[in-house]
């Protein structure tokens, strides 16, 4: 195999991981916004999307098609319950209380999960059969396809929203100067609950979809949660496209740094980006840099 | 004592502040006024170092320090108060002041830690330092108070004798009467008079035009960005420019 | 002062005279363990407590005092006894020369670096196969000793570990109390406010940084030597976590605040066994509940709720985010 | 004052919770398995396992008519916590031997802490370095990494394939599984030709499979507990692998193929006999025993029994008859337990002796491969 269709295979590789990063990376971006907090619990709901979906075919024998949407409803009505349980009691709370209550919140998901479903690890059913597909020399699986389809809809829908709907331009409004969107009659808390739930949704999303692939238990959250956060970072935690190069970008170098470098040192990879992007350009690779005001 | 020259800031495409430029003299106290939005604090955040002004220079006592930052001014002898009162909130009134005199001490880590000799000696002198502060400002009785518990009126005392625990040379006051009523910024007026009778420079930016008059030396106007006027009171008053800025915008 | 200085001896006697009930009971070395974890969380309470600026990746720190001490009393035949200061200063240094780029940041963005920082030292200490024994660990690491003392039962340890953390809490007491505390504090509660009045912020947050940083690694240095065997596990991001609660449960900013988190989430997990499978569930539970209903930690909580539930509820809303 | 109210309140509640002594006169052995944490899958089917046999001790009787009582702990994986358990099973419920942990970290903390205390540890992890060199009272039930690196490089040997390419996931597990495919190559001419790594969360391993394809490998081996190796089964299949592959000990499991689905068949690996048990030939020593504990595994917990629990069948068994010939104090325990000769186990044919803490050989292992969804001896 000659080194081009190498390269193209960490590619592929390295992009269908990256749209899941950047699904996360957007749930973490749109709570951001809303709100001004870093969800830690982010990844809880990816780890949800997977296990609910189980859940639901192996236990209630649902079919894979009426599965999908119903765990996706589930998650987003737990990121409903979290924003209400944690985060409304703590608005006026300093940032540290708010990393903590996130915190907090991931941990006991994650022990219920463990609880519920126990610490086994579980594989979805491909959505479409497992027949690799050849791409010039190199390979996808019909599941990739599904994750970059998956992915493209969602952010055209993410777009729509928030720039279309009045809903989304309220939560936009809201994410520039809550107190004026308060003052021209948004209701700010509402729009923070939907930020939760629509956020809660696409990390839910980017589980299932990611499941039949990468396999699922109680904490696959973690990890996929903070390279999700990477992702947003490296877009400036942007709630479009920025962020989704962001999560691409990393899902290739990941992929790159296991194939030509080392493998060891992969996911070191996504937090020394991290820390260069937080040192250096802390508006994100692609924002402007703004003018600290007191 | 402080000299602006072409002080210009722009913020993304917005321009703030445009070529200010006006001395301040020792010994004075000088009002810098303007209608809302003139640029006055942005002014204020220039000087004490919060912003980079975007070109221009500020020079105090002939030394450039615009590229100083904040908190060597405090060491230069430069403090300011702020507008909206930023009082060490978790701290009492007492320890409040004792900030104040951390520019003028200097344990360091390690005679902290282990409380050496001239580390204790030297807390001492402090703790007493700002007694005294707090009974400059009247509010001694109040040095175990949570800072935050205070009710805003004091509270703007508590930030004057934090502010001279430092031995400024010129104290910039924003807004200092903003909130008080009129007995309050009647004794104010006084502590300022106080403050300056003891030999520092006050810039004060007030929008109480009866305060500005009555103890200000001499006034800067600020209008969108540019200086309007410069002069003594009775002055000011007079400039058709000032009266015109300030019902063009009213 | 004088009442601080009472309150601190009682807290010490109570400690020194605590083995005499559980002499024979394994809890006396669970202790042995609560003693380093208040180590790590009156460190932590330095830079999180006292200077508001919040570490998701002091485990890091922890972690290299550990692998300092134990690769160089292992490889290269150190006496532990050099090792520990060696491996407090090197690692204090280090979070020196990161402390400058990365205390520029506040909030979540710190939050988010120091958890990337936490998690790259991990990761050097899992691959780094050829000096730390990688994943499989580093065994063989000599306990401390005086003379023909050696620091190997739990008694002894107790001892050694209980009074390092004693000097610590007294340390951090001394520091909380003088001009440089107040400093932090001011910080804390209005950094412009504070570098206004010549409070040099930068520099004190990267020595508050360093300092925790290097009490972090001698806690590592205590560990190595107590247990024998360290893996890198012990210093990845849970432990970070593990150490940043029992900071928020016993009390941010307080003096025994960090002590009574260490102390409760060492043993508390002693007494969840009970519950088995749920301790996760109830950690995770608690520590919402703490921060939603006791801002203050227990130090300043449980008075609170006896008194004036209202008086103590501190109005830090937005000052941290100025 | 009110802190020290607390400090008060939280010593009153240690005094509360010391353990009550428990009633004389049965033989009290210590188990320490990692139920919950990152090594769950080796915790609880050993605590399953460990628990059943001293249930069916005792239903027989007991041992020498003293009833047997388990004392099981959960470590979580966690090695700080292996050692305060460790010593609570010492010093607070007085037993005469521990088995376990789980995982080698862990053993290798508690190590000093039973040398101290001259009480028999069997341990039921596969780290070679835990009876390398030998220590006075730890033993170890689970088969050496080494055996099973043994175990793949004869049958490579004998396929004629010599250029490898290995692939360890970084944990424990893997990295001492990595030392010993580095260490034991040279002696069965084996040249590594690329020696790669991948993380126990990672979710993608084709870039490393994309370059092991591009080597001159002849074979690959994959070291890894689940689920790595079966992502790296499904990545395989997807990039249309040639190369045979063999995979460790560490996934001899039916998880294993459930995980991995079609993509594992046709893969081989060394195995404890008890994945295969009902397939071996009848002149086979361990057969009784490895069916006795299949069954009764299958009775009890409706579930497969895998060569983990069978880690804790030996060490309960081996204690058993250790206890049988020395008598129930720690340190004939101990001196029983390393004349322990032929004893046909769940994990091999263990012989003890002073020089030899570990007792089997590479024949503790066979090699199988996955052949419609299930296990079958490979040739």
């Amino acid at each position: 195999m000659d080194f081009g269709t190498q390269l193209l295979q960490y590619l592929l590789s390295g992009l269908s991981t990256g749209a899941i990063y950047a699904l996360i990376g957007i749930g973490f971006s749109i709570v951001y916004h809303a709100i001004g907090i870093i969800n830690f619990a982010q990844g809880e709901f990816v780890m949800l999307g997977g296990m609910v979906t189980l859940f639901l075919l192996q236990s209630l024998h649902l079919p894979l098609w009426a599965a999908i949407p119903l765990a996706v409803l589930l998650a987003s009505l737990a990121g409903l319950v979290f924003e209400r349980l944690a985060i409304r009691p703590l608005r006026k709370a300093p940032p540290l209380s708010l990393v903590i209550v996130t915190i907090g919140g991931s941990i006991l998901i994650r022990g219920l999960a463990m609880v519920i479903w126990g610490n086994d690890t579980h594989r979805l059913p491909s959505f479409s059969g497992d027949d690799p597909i050849t791409v010039a020399g190199a390979t996808l699986l019909p599941q990739h396809l599904w994750i970059f389809g998956i992915t493209i809809a969602l952010i055209i829908l993410n777009k729509w929203f928030f720039s279309h709907t009045i809903s989304g331009k309220a939560m936009r409004a809201c994410s520039y100067n809550p107190r004026a969107a308060g003052l021209v009659g948004i209701d700010v808390r509402r729009m923070t609950m939907f930020a939760f739930m629509i956020s809660a949704a696409m990390g839910a999303l980017a589980g299932i979809i990611a499941a039949p692939l990468t396999m699922t238990s109680y904490d696959v959250g973690i990890m996929l949660g903070l390279k999700g956060f990477c992702a947003a970072i490296i877009g400036g935690m942007s709630s479009g496209l920025a962020t989704v190069v962001g999560g691409l970008v990393l899902g290739v170098l990941e992929s790159l740094g296991a194939g030509l470098i080392s493998s060891g040192y992969k996911d070191a990879i996504a937090f020394v980006i991290l820390l260069l992007i937080l040192l250096l350009r802390p508006q994100g690779l692609f924002g402007r840099p703004e003018s600290e005001r007191v | 004592m402080l000299e602006l020259q072409g002080v210009t800031q722009i913020f993304g495409g917005v321009t703030a502040l445009k070529e200010v430029s006006f001395s301040i003299r020792a010994d004075e106290i000088t009002g810098v006024i303007g209608p809302n939005g003139a640029g006055k604090t942005t002014l204020f955040n220039i000087v004490t170092g919060i912003y980079r002004q975007t070109a221009g220079r500020v020079m105090l006592e002939g030394r450039d320090i615009s590229t100083v930052p904040t908190d060597r001014l405090a060491r230069l002898g430069m403090v300011r108060t702020f507008q909206n009162i930023e009082l060490f909130g978790q701290m009492t009134v007492l320890e409040n002041v004792m900030v104040g005199l951390h520019s003028r001490s200097s344990s360091g880590l390690f005679a902290c830690l282990f409380k050496m000799p001239w580390a204790v000696a030297e807390e001492r002198r402090i703790r007493g330092e700002a007694l005294e502060w707090l009974r400059f400002a009247g509010i001694e009785e109040l040095a175990p108070v949570t800072a935050a518990n205070l009710p805003f009126g004091k509270g703007r005392l508590l930030e004057i004798a934090r502010a001279m625990a430092c031995h400024p040379r010129l104290l910039l006051m924003d807004e200092p009467a903003a909130g008080l009523n009129s007995q309050e910024t009647l004794e104010l007026s006084a502590l300022i008079r106080t403050i300056r009778s003891r030999g520092v420079t006050v810039v004060l930016v007030e929008h109480d035009m009866d305060l500005v008059m009555s103890i200000c030396d001499r006034i800067v106007v600020l209008n969108l960005g540019q200086k309007l006027a410069e002069g003594t009171p009775r002055e000011i008053q007079d400039n058709p420019e000032v009266i015109a800025a300030y019902l063009g915008d009213e | 002062m004088r009442r601080g200085l009472l309150n601190y001896l009682l807290v010490a006697v109570c400690i020194l005279l605590a083995p005499l009930f559980f002499s024979g009971s394994y809890l006396l070395n669970v202790l042995v363990f609560a003693g380093i974890n208040t180590m790590l969380a009156v460190a932590l309470n330095l830079l999180v407590g006292y200077a508001g600026q919040i570490s998701l990746g002091h485990a890091a720190f922890f972690g290299l005092g550990a692998y300092l001490s134990g690769v160089l009393t292992t490889t290269y035949g150190w006496d532990p006894w050099l090792t520990m200061p060696v491996a407090a200063l090197s690692v204090g240094i280090l979070a020196f020369i990161v402390g400058f780029p990365i205390l520029k940041l506040k909030g979540h963005y710190l939050a988010m670096a120091t958890l990337g920082l936490g998690i790259i030292v991990y990761i050097v200490f899992n691959e780094w196969v050829d000096v730390t024994g990688g994943p499989s660990g580093l065994s063989g690491i000599p306990n401390l000793h005086l003379g023909t003392l050696v620091f190997d039962g739990d008694r002894r340890n107790y001892y050694l570990v209980w009074s390092c953390a004693l000097c610590c809490m007294l340390l951090s007491c001394n520091l909380a109390n003088s001009r440089l505390g107040r400093a932090f504090r001011a910080i804390h509660d209005a950094e412009v406010a504070a570098r206004v009045l010549g409070v040099n912020a930068r520099l004190l947050k990267v020595q508050v940084f360093a300092l925790s940083a290097a009490v972090c690694a001698l806690a590592g240095s205590l560990y190595a030597h107590v247990m024998t065997f360290i893996e890198p596990a012990t210093f990845g991001f849970n432990t970070s976590v593990e150490l940043l609660t029992m900071v928020v449960i016993g009390g941010l900013g307080s003096t025994y605040g960090p002590f009574l988190g260490a102390l409760l989430l060492t043993l508390l997990p002693e007494f969840l066994r009970v519950m088995r499978d749920y301790d996760i569930v109830f950690y995770g539970g608690m520590l919402m509940v703490m921060t939603i209903f006791l801002p203050g930690g227990l130090v300043r909580g449980i008075p609170g709720l006896w008194h004036k539930p209202l008086a103590l509820r501190r109005a830090k809303g937005d000052a941290a985010d100025a | 004052m009110k802190t020290l109210l607390m400090i008060g309140c939280s010593v009153c509640l240690l005094v509360c919770s010391s353990t009550l002594a428990l009633a004389a006169g049965t033989i009290k052995i210590g188990a320490l398995f990692s139920v919950t944490g990152p090594p769950a899958f080796l915790g609880e089917p050993e605590r399953n396992t460990a628990k059943m046999v001293v249930d069916g001790i005792n239903r027989a009787g007991g041992i020498r008519g003293q009833k047997v009582e388990l004392i099981a702990y959960d470590t979580v994986g966690d090695p700080t916590k292996a050692v305060q358990m460790a010593t609570r099973l010492i010093k607070d419920d007085h037993v005469v031997a521990i088995i376990g942990p789980s995982t080698t970290g862990e053993t290798m903390a508690v190590i000093p802490v039973v040398e101290r205390a001259h009480v028999p540890l069997i341990s039921c992890a596969a780290g070679s370095k835990i009876t390398d060199p030998v220590k006075h009272y730890v033993f170890k039930t689970a088969q050496n990494d080494g055996l099973a690196v043994a175990k793949i490089y004869d049958y490579l040997q004998r396929h004629r394939q010599q250029r490898v390419a290995i692939l360890t996931v970084s944990d424990g597990f893997g990295a001492s599984g990595r030392e010993q495919l580095k260490a034991l190559a040279p002696r069965y001419g084996i040249r590594l030709v690329v020696d790669d790594t991948y993380g126990p969360k990672d979710t993608d391993m084709t870039s490393q499979l994309t370059r092991i394809r591009a080597s001159q490998a002849q074979a690959l081996i994959v070291w890894g507990t689940n689920p790595g190796p079966a992502v790296i089964a499904r990545n395989a299949r997807q990039l249309g692998f040639r190369l045979p592959i063999y995979m460790s000990h560490g996934v001899s499991s039916k998880k294993f193929i459930a995980l991995a689905g079609s993509a594992a068949e046709g893969l081989k690996l060394p195995s404890g006999k008890v994945i295969v048990a009902d397939a071996l030939p009848k002149k086979d020593p361990q057969k009784n025993a490895l069916l006795a504990f299949v069954k009764g595994y299958q009775h009890q917990y409706r579930q497969e029994g895998d060569h983990f629990g069978g880690h804790a069948w030996d060490a309960v068994m081996l204690l058993k008859g250790a206890i049988e010939r020395g008598g129930a104090t720690p340190a004939a325990i101990r001196d029983a337990l390393e004349r322990t000769r032929n004893f046909h186990g769940i994990g091999g044919t263990f012989n003890y002796s002073a020089a030899d803490h570990a007792g089997l050989t590479k024949d503790a292992f066979i090699m199988v491969e996955v052949r419609n969804r299930g296990w079958v001896i490979a040739n």
